[in-house]
């Protein structure tokens, strides 16, 4: 097992500090060679030529949560199976493989089923075929009524 | 000599972050400030050897909580608009001075009996000679596999659970 | 078997002397500050590479686009337009820094300086060759994987930061988008960690062989699946080709990057292409068999006893031929890449989710289930192996 | 310079600081970031404990489990959150007074 020091971290460190030292030198030191004539009309919101409306910062619909809901219980499924998955070779070369393929088998049958009920639920497919809620088809009968 | 510097840079990290969680008013910046502190927190995992946590840590915390937090954010009427219904503008980032008080007094009363209780232990707890660091991957993958091999399968169904749970709740409705 | 840029150079007298000058001209062991000033000399060159990567992949692109659709693409700047990539560059630094009327200034500043830092982290990692690999992580994938997902949150920061109803969308489904082909990856690299027992590259190249029918891609059926599911989950990770959706020119007007103007949206293109040649690079080291040289003579052994050069020389001419091949896949595999965005429409976005959760998942799960069973049956022998022992034992 | 106390004194400042969010912080989403903040800082402690205490990794998958178990609960949480603002149009945590919707 080959024993490491933390010099690893040290080219990780380094290529971090770079990659923030090229955006403080090409954002805010090239300000000075870079002309700077803010006018309230070059600063609005591009919306092809019309003037925007509104704020941006209204909210969306839910379906972004789902999948990244679904997106994170896989993450943690897939960090849960790394140190598994890295010894599964030394084990299956000894002929011990049956016990973890068992586990792993298990562990990935059990999210299967999460996946195959948000597929039967509809979640996964991104437009969803919104039946009209009672509320709203009574108000779209009353504007009828009233035009 | 690097084990200091990554020590210290991560702490600082850490702790700057979280106390630019607690004072920030805009919550997307709080959002952005628990990134920062997560990254601090995995670097200091990384000064104790704890190489796979440090990473675990990048994957599931930076990678994953904070997206959904953001995507919570903006669908619950993003960072700034928090009037309710009456039309009210409640300021919801900070607290009144009232509950600084109560916290300022809680955080105290906490600190003191903590130290209290670590204070002998400090002085009897002598540094032996630290192993040096070990590549953590196999090992964990042994443990999980022979002695927590229980805890392995439950957190599945776990992990099930919230899956179905959470969609289930958060599934847009017609209503 | 980590071995580093540092262990590779202490075997050199030259190395060793600077320390002892060093150490002695400043009074304390100086052995830390060496690694330090040698790794940082080595950051410098790869991230100056990469730049030059990045820059030339721009150029690459428009001459390979410029090819396709029988145009001329960019001849003015220098020879055959080369330099095209370094005048694009200038442009973007003398053009006005513009911030969007109250967007969020913090954020807006933060968004490009992510995305970099993100994918300026991976570069410690891609393994060049043997020597020339800057660390060679225990972690290597699962750290590229954590790392790189700082991407996604710089897409919805870029979008969320800049208030603008397009830019707010296009970094909703970008960042979406980017988690959500995540998955498909990170099963599909636990599937090559499966087969190679270590997580990180060195162990990925160590355990395949020169020649073709040793890689990764061609072990079982399964990995050849594999490989297109992770050629397919890193387009689309990359906002690239047919799933470049969140910066569609016609519909979002270039998505959560359209409020951006001069070197913040170059920062945000540059952190782009370099994000491809490293997963390129990924993609090569976990299934084309990554710096290996047919023949084995990666390890200049062949050089050493067969025509007598010294050892340092013959372990140096090994290392440049991984070097060699390594680049030659990678740059393979960026062709491919351009090439399949000059070709392919673009997808609409519920095919994109439609294809990643209910075809690319699924199919990665089933090869992780199949890599398994296919250990356990013929304990982690390649198809070609089995085939062999099968026919000789045959007759 | 790296003891275990000053681990301590770091996992003691980012549960004091988590504390403080969930207190002062009147909105539901930054009071989960609170939690977050605790259950980063308890990790770290058991983390710490293995590499001085004694060197066996059950702290290591401690910490693993407290990570996975706090994923699943802030996917669960912010689905509670997501769900309350439909009904209530809100996330102030005063609002939320009545036990059922």
């Amino acid at each position: 097992m080959a024993s490491y020091t933390l010099d690893v971290y040290m080219p990780v460190l380094i290529l971090m500090g770079l990659s923030v030292g090229l955006f403080l030198v090409s954002v805010f030191a090239a300000k000075i060679i870079r002309p700077s004539k803010p006018s309230a009309l070059k600063e609005q919101a591009y919306e092809c030529g019309e003037d925007p409306v509104g704020t941006a910062w209204s909210n969306f619909n839910v379906r972004f949560y789902v999948v990244s809901l679904i997106f994170i219980v896989f993450d943690v499924e897939g960090a849960l199976m790394f140190p598994v998955a890295s010894i599964y070779r030394k084990f299956v070369e000894v002929g011990e493989g049956g016990v973890i393929l068992g586990s792993l088998l298990v562990f990935i049958s059990v999210l299967v089923v999460g996946i195959v009920y948000c597929w039967s639920k509809g979640d996964l497919d991104w437009v969803r075929s919104f039946q009209l809620s009672e509320d709203q088809v009574k108000q779209l009968q009353g504007a009828e009524k009233r035009s | 000599m690097f084990e200091n510097i990554l020590f210290l840079s991560s702490a600082v990290l850490a702790l700057s972050g979280a106390l630019g969680v607690v004072f920030t008013k805009n919550l997307m910046h709080a959002c952005v400030l628990l990134l920062a502190t997560l990254f601090g927190v995995s670097g200091l995992y990384a000064v104790i050897g704890a190489d796979f946590l440090a990473a675990a840590q990048l994957v599931i915390y930076a990678g994953g909580v904070i997206i959904l937090m953001l995507f919570a954010v903006m669908l619950t009427g993003g960072a700034a608009n928090n009037e309710n219904k009456f039309g009210i503008d409640k300021v919801a980032a900070m607290g009144s001075v009232k509950t600084y008080i109560y916290a300022g007094l809680t955080v105290l009363v906490m600190s003191f009996t903590i130290l209290k209780i670590l204070a002998n232990y400090m002085k009897t707890f002598e540094q032996g000679e630290l192993a040096p660091f070990e590549s953590t991957v196999e090992k964990i993958g042994t443990l999980l596999v022979t002695d927590h091999v229980l805890a392995f399968e439950i957190s599945s169904i776990l992990l099930l659970g919230a899956l179905v749970g959470a969609a289930a709740i958060a599934r847009p409705r017609r209503g | 078997m980590s071995l580093s840029i540092n262990e590779y150079l202490n075997q050199f007298e030259a190395h060793q002397q600077a320390i002892a000058f060093l150490s002695d001209f400043l009074g304390t062991d100086a052995s830390g500050i060496m690694t330090f000033l040698v790794f940082g000399a080595a950051c410098f060159i790869i991230v100056n590479i990469m730049a030059l990567v990045g820059g030339l992949g721009t150029y690459a692109e428009r001459k390979i686009s410029a090819d396709i659709q029988l145009r001329q693409g960019p001849n003015r700047v220098g020879p055959y337009g080369i330099l095209q990539f370094l005048a694009d560059g200038v442009k973007m630094i003398m053009k006005e820094d513009i911030f969007p009327a109250d967007a969020d200034k913090p954020l807006f500043n933060l968004a490009p300086l992510l995305a970099l830092t993100g994918v300026f982290a991976t570069l410690a990692l891609v393994p060049f060759s043997s020597g020339f690999t800057l660390v060679n992580l225990n972690m290597g994938v699962f750290f590229l994987i954590g790392v790189s997902s700082l991407v996604g949150v710089a897409v919805f920061l870029g979008g969320y930061a800049s208030n603008s109803k397009w830019s707010m969308l296009g970094g909703m489904r970008g960042a979406s988008q980017i988690i959500s082909y995540e998955v498909p990856v990170t099963i599909t690299a636990l599937m090559i960690v499966l087969l190679s027992g270590g997580m990180s590259f060195g162990a990925f190249v160590e355990t395949q062989g020169g020649l073709p029918h040793e890689w990764y891609i061609f072990h079982n059926p399964f990995t050849f699946i594999g490989f297109f599911v992770f050629f397919v989950g890193m387009l689309a990770e990359t906002n690239r080709a047919p799933f470049d959706l969140p910066e569609a020119e016609s519909e979002l007007v270039s998505g959560y990057h359209t409020e951006y103007t001069g070197m913040r949206f170059g920062l945000f293109a540059l952190a782009e292409y370099i994000e491809v040649f490293v997963l390129c690079g990924v993609g090569v080291a976990a299934f084309l068999g990554g710096y290996k040289v047919p023949f084995d003579l990666g390890s200049g052994a062949l050089f050493i006893d067969k025509l007598g050069l010294p050892v340092i020389v013959g372990k140096n001419i090994g290392q440049v031929l991984q070097v060699g091949s390594f680049v030659t896949k990678t740059l393979a595999m960026y062709y491919l890449v351009i090439w399949v965005r000059w070709t392919f429409p673009r997808i609409r976005v519920d095919q994109v989710m439609t294809i990643c959760w209910k075809y690319l998942t699924p199919l990665a799960l089933f090869n992780l289930v199949g890599v398994a069973i296919w250990m356990y049956a013929f304990d982690a022998h390649s198809i070609w192996e089995v085939l062999g022992q099968a026919f000789s034992s045959g007759h | 310079m790296v003891s275990l106390s000053s681990y301590l004194f770091i996992s003691f400042a980012l549960f004091v600081s988590g504390l403080a969010v969930m207190i002062a912080r009147k909105n539901i989403i930054a009071i989960l970031l609170g939690i977050e903040l605790i259950l980063n800082s308890a990790a770290l402690n058991f983390a710490a404990y293995t590499r001085f205490v004694n060197q066996n990794l059950d702290g290591h998958l401690m910490s693993l489990f407290i990570i996975v178990i706090a994923a699943a609960e802030a996917a669960v949480g912010l689905a509670i959150v997501i769900r309350f603002f439909q009904i209530k149009e809100t996330i102030h945590i005063d609002d939320a007074t009545q036990l059922q919707a």
